[in-house]
């Protein structure tokens, strides 16, 4: 062995010292390279584990929390929701295409693993300036990954969000969340239990792709990343739409005990990670496991991580059982080894054991950090912004600067590559505030969203953090839907830098906070650290994926406006707050000031009254204020219906302020004339502020005197401005 | 009524076309699977959309040589009537129940939204329920859509009044299909391949006011009926 | 005998190219201008087991590439046939 | 003086193809069992203007493929160069 033998693991000196002592001897290179995979960053989660079990992970709609392959909740009725987010931000960096792609199997697996029929995919994805070639190649990459393999599988990508700034350039994010329906007996789990029960290898043949690739997500990208290309996967969606089918067919055929995907660090966190559940040994004959290449060590079948694979544990005598229905998909199914009773991770290679380690030390006992966390300087320094900071000629130029602003542009030109009809049960797709989709058979429906701020994050991160959670549920309301629970995907720099720590301790304090507020809990998420480039760490961005309820698909609402002469009210108050604002990026360049303030209290009672209204059926859209603010959110409700909106309102707030200022827990909403006194008397009895803005009119956006455009003009410029940056 | 819906590896529209056929309308509808030797007796047969086998060669390459393939030929050429959607019209022309071939879509890119068509022949078992000409909107969700066929084919198709739908002009055709084309039949009439997904557009609640994939279920309905005994197989 | 093919497969003449027209423009964005043409189709590397005579292996070739591998529709092939060592 | 490029590209050795894996089914489905492997990847036939020099056209071809071309994170790249008659 090399004298530092621990470096070429990814481990530390301490770790290496920690091994021995606890495996009270010297562990062989392929047992280094088992630690050096299970005790990274992104299977051990050894520097967050400790702020994660700060979140909030259960309520009583929750059936599985953290620690599975992903959560479920119950929506009644014995049905369930199983969820989860997943990054794969370092592998697109690299290879955009594949991979993004294999982001999308990944969590998918993730999903079907849980005995749940995927039925949606969001994605939520930060890039550099749309202006630089690179950016654009990793963006065009990225999305045509997603759809290829979402189209491809045959599962609606309905939704998610796209932002665009330089702190993201060289090191975008690429987060992926999955959402399955499933009935509470079909609830499958990934435990290895049953002495002498089979272990099983189903699904494809095992390469050489991404060896160590559980490491090199675990390191900053350096200009050489390039030289990382062992670690890229190409992923095969036909194989995994087969062996979608093959795992729902086996679960439901009652015939398995446990299954467990092979996602990082493949065969080894799979095996390891299953007995631990099951508090069992598993041992492996490699010499077993279908490869697809010639002499692989047993080192590399270990550590593969080959997509499309999965670890299956049948009820005695079932063997045949899973073959079967595997074969019928034309998959294999291979009997690989056997659950034991010593705990033991034990790796054989023909008979000659390789590996002989407790799985639990694996799975569970690996180091746990508390970094050390510094408040950053850049927060000290941040200025206070005033409208009078932020130049301006003419508010209609504003809005059609902001409107054509990629952040807050049309996404259209991504979501027209994705296949967002499959399935047939896509009631609002992409576009929309949230996703709605029903469920066949049935009447209730699922709104899904995914959001976050990375700007405010970076400026003040445990606000940044609130707000995410707060907004994606504001979403949801805005679809018609109850907050249920969320899945977090926590992105952030190198967490042994302590400002980076301390950016990652504030944001999951922020959203411990607001989930606890408004009682949706964390069911499942994810980590990813080192999301660094040359030039610096990303913005501190958490991704709050949210799932919500609607009990009827006919409470479900859009943001558009839908006829003329409707009453526009605004719900929520809006303040002087142009800090952290689209408009101060746009008009300034800057990313700079105050984070609006968010009051977790008046977030809930607007969101209560918004719900009520609308279970009352008495308004016709609602829509929420975030980046841009009310002017840009009231341009958006025009666009689908063509339908203008004529607003004379009065404030003592500055003009700038008013329309682009990005005060939190506003909703717009429109609603027949009718309806007016009775929802003001729910506002009341929240007791939350609303005020009438003014009326649905023809073509016409007219904001007081300061805006007035044909809606025809913005919707151009607004639809068009993504395609013209590509060209 | 008896339909059957074909399964394909890698099928992924098999079971939007089965709810339509089996809840929307009341086809008693069996899925079929690839590997299946014999057909049943079936009023229609449905190649639905999807990516068999991946489509990694060419869309509907491999797939044309599923063991089903061969009754289902075999129904085609004695009259049965057969709908090909999407990946499904792709397998038509690969087992040259249809002539034609499918190039990747002009811009290369995938693309899903709603279209406007043009009902070109609405003397279809098909496309009975339309007016001729009638402007329709239906969604496509293709790669691969950019129909070709060489000149004294189209002349053909033409001739025999072959071409069933046209997306409305070129700024609504999605991937540059020769002539427009959206969907043909055979010189029969009874096998029927398009890139729009029809059912896609048979509920109010996923396609609010667009019944126009609907109408194309009824058509067949209302060929089927028609046929009475008429249509021996 | 082992036997190793080389088939390339390319759109017929005057059928138009998108994958090659969209390579060229992109070429040109980069400043290639003096490109001329570019079409783009498919290259197939496949070895064959066991088929002691060359005019087997070819014919089997070509009935796999008329049935399968290439779409006579729209398409012409080419192919190398070499006979592998050991 | 005018070129004509051939450009084969195919994945890096142990890079999944699931095309080539997909054809080889396909093969054997219509029961040609005498394939070993299959290997999937793009032809290209490129024509290039006035250009004299022969090693200037080759340093171009290469560049293009680098950036264009193939994608050379998982796949090489060999190409012919030919002299093209008046
Ligand atoms: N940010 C987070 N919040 C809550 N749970 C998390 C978070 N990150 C990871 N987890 C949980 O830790 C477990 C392991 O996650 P992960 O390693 O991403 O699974 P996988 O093996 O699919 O990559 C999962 O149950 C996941 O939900
Ligand atoms: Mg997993």
């Amino acid at each position: 062995m090399p004298d530092k033998p621990w470096e070429k693991e990814g481990l530390t000196e301490n770790e290496y010292e920690m091994i021995i002592k606890l495996l009270d001897r010297k562990p062989t290179e392929t047992e280094l390279g088992i630690f050096g995979v299970m005790w990274s960053e992104h299977c051990s989660y050894k520097n967050s584990k400790l702020v994660l079990k700060t979140l909030p992970t259960t309520g009583q709609c929750v059936l599985q929390g953290p620690g599975e392959n992903a959560g479920i909740i119950d929506i009644g009725d014995n049905d369930a929701v199983s969820f989860k987010i997943e990054s794969h931000n370092h592998p697109s960096a690299v290879e955009p295409f594949q991979g993004a792609a294999t982001g999308v199997g990944g969590i998918i697996r993730d999903i079907f693993t849980m005995g749940a029929r995927p039925i949606a995919t969001l994605n939520s994805l930060r890039f550099g300036n749309l202006d630089n070639d690179r950016v654009k190649y990793l963006f065009k990459g990225v999305v045509s990954g997603i759809s290829s393999y979402g189209n491809s599988i045959g599962i609606p990508t309905v939704g998610g969000e796209i932002f665009f700034d330089n702190a993201y350039e060289g090191n975008p994010l690429v987060n992926v969340m999955s959402v399955g329906i499933l009935d509470h007996k079909d609830i499958a789990t990934a435990t290895a239990s049953g002495v002498g029960n089979s272990v099983m290898v189903v699904g494809a043949a095992t390469g050489r792709d991404g060896i160590q690739g559980a490491s090199f997500a675990s390191d900053e990208l350096t200009e050489d990343s390039d030289e990382d290309r062992p670690a890229v996967q190409v992923g095969d969606p036909f194989m995994e739409k087969l062996l979608l089918e093959a795992s729902l067919e086996l679960i439901k055929s009652d015939s398995i005990i446990g299954i467990q995907d092979m996602g990082a660090a493949g065969l080894t966190s799979s095996s390891a990670e299953m007995a631990s559940r099951g508090n069992s040994g598993i041992e492996i004959d490699i010499s077993k496991v279908p490869t697809r290449e010639e002499n692989m060590t047993s080192y590399e079948i270990m550590l593969s991580e080959s997509q499309e694979r999965m670890l299956v544990v049948p009820k005695k005598g079932k063997e045949e059982t899973v073959e079967k229905i595997f074969s019928k998909w034309g998959l294999h199914a291979e009997v690989v080894g056997k659950v034991t009773d010593d705990g033991m991770l034990r790796i054989l290679n023909n008979g000659n054991t390789v590996a002989e380690i407790s799985a639990k030390l694996l799975a569970d006992e690996a180091p746990e950090y508390k970094r050390e966390a510094k408040k950053p300087k850049y927060v000290e320094k941040i200025n206070e912004i005033k409208a009078s900071n932020i130049r301006s000629n003419d508010f209609n130029e504003d809005l059609l600067n902001l409107l054509s602003s990629p952040t807050i542009a049309s996404k259209k030109w991504v979501y027209e590559q994705y296949d967002h009809m499959v399935m047939t049960n896509t009631v609002v797709g992409p576009g929309s505030d949230a996703a709605v989709v029903r469920i066949k058979q049935k009447d209730k429906a699922l709104a899904l969203t995914t959001d976050n701020n990375g700007k405010y994050c970076y400026l003040d991160p445990k606000k940044g953090g609130s707000i995410a959670v707060a907004e994606a549920a504001r979403n949801i309301v805005c679809s018609g839907g109850k907050p249920m629970a969320i899945t977090d995907g926590l992105n952030f720099g190198n967490p042994m830098d302590p400002e980076i720590y301390w950016q990652f301790e504030n944001c999951v304090k922020g959203i411990s906070k607001a989930c606890k507020k408004l009682d949706t809990p964390v069911i499942g998420g994810n980590v990813s650290f080192y999301n660094e480039n040359p030039k610096g760490a990303v913005y501190p961005t958490p991704i709050i994926g949210m799932v919500g309820l609607l009990d009827s698909i006919d409470e479900r609402i859009t943001m558009d406006f839908k006829d003329l002469g409707d009453h526009v009210f605004l719900v929520g108050e809006t303040k002087e707050e142009l800090g952290a604002s689209e408009y101060l990026k746009v008009n300034e360049g800057k990313v700079d000031g105050k984070v609006p303030d968010i009051d977790l209290d008046l977030e809930q009672r607007v969101q209560k009254s918004v719900y009520t209204a609308n279970k009352n059926k008495l308004i016709k859209s609602a829509h929420d204020c975030s980046e841009g603010g009310l002017a840009v959110a009231l341009a958006e409700s025009t666009f689908k219906n063509n339908i203008g909106v004529k607003i004379d309102v009065e404030s003592d707030i500055t003009n700038k302020a008013l329309l682009f200022g990005e005060s939190q827990s506003r909703i717009v909403i429109s609603l027949d004339e009718k309806n007016v006194s009775e929802f003001k008397e729910i506002a009341k009895a929240n007791n939350v502020p609303i005020k009438k803005l003014g009326i649905t009119q023809k073509n016409k956006y007219e904001f007081n005197n300061l805006i007035n455009l044909e809606i025809k003009e913005l919707k151009m410029k607004w639809e068009t401005a993504i395609e013209k940056k590509l060209q | 009524m008896k339909a059957g819906v074909v399964t394909f590896p890698g099928s992924n529209c098999d079971y939007d076309v089965f709810n339509v056929l089996d809840n929307i309308f009341d086809f008693d509808t069996d899925m079929i699977w690839h590997k299946d030797k014999t057909l049943d007796d079936y009023d229609l047969i449905v190649l639905p959309g999807g990516f068999s086998y991946g489509d990694y060669l060419r869309s509907g390459a491999i797939a044309r040589f599923a063991d089903i393939m061969e009754p289902v030929i075999e129904f085609a050429n004695n009259g049965g009537l057969v709908l090909g959607i999407c990946n499904g019209f792709q397998i038509l022309l690969e087992s040259n129940l249809l002539p034609g071939a499918m190039k990747v879509n002009d811009n290369l890119k995938f693309v899903c939204k709603n279209i406007k068509l043009e009902v070109s022949n609405n003397l279809t078992p098909f496309t009975n329920q339309y007016n001729k000409k009638e402007i329709i909107d239906m969604p496509v969700a293709h790669g691969e859509g950019n129909y070709y066929i060489d000149q004294n084919g189209l002349n053909k198709l033409k001739k025999n009044n072959q071409i069933v739908l046209r997306y409305k002009d070129n700024s609504e055709n999605p991937n540059g299909s020769l002539n427009n084309i959206a969907g043909i039949c055979n010189k029969e009439g009874n096998v029927f391949g398009l890139m729009p997904h029809p059912e896609r557009c048979s509920e109010e609640i996923i396609a609010p006011n667009n019944n126009d994939g609907y109408r194309m279920f009824t058509s067949i309905i209302n060929e089927i009926t028609n046929r009475g005994d008429k249509f021996a197989r | 005998m082992d036997w190793e093919v080389k088939i390339e497969t390319k759109l017929k003449d005057g059928i138009l190219d998108p994958q090659g027209k969209a390579v060229k423009t992109g070429l040109e964005s980069l400043g290639y201008n003096n490109v001329k043409s570019v079409f783009v189709g498919k290259y197939m590397e496949i070895v064959l087991n066991d088929i002691d005579d060359k005019t087997d292996a070819q014919e089997l070739v070509e009935e796999m590439c008329e049935k399968l591998l290439a779409n006579p529709v729209i398409e012409d092939y080419k192919y190398e046939l070499m006979k592998m060592e050991g």
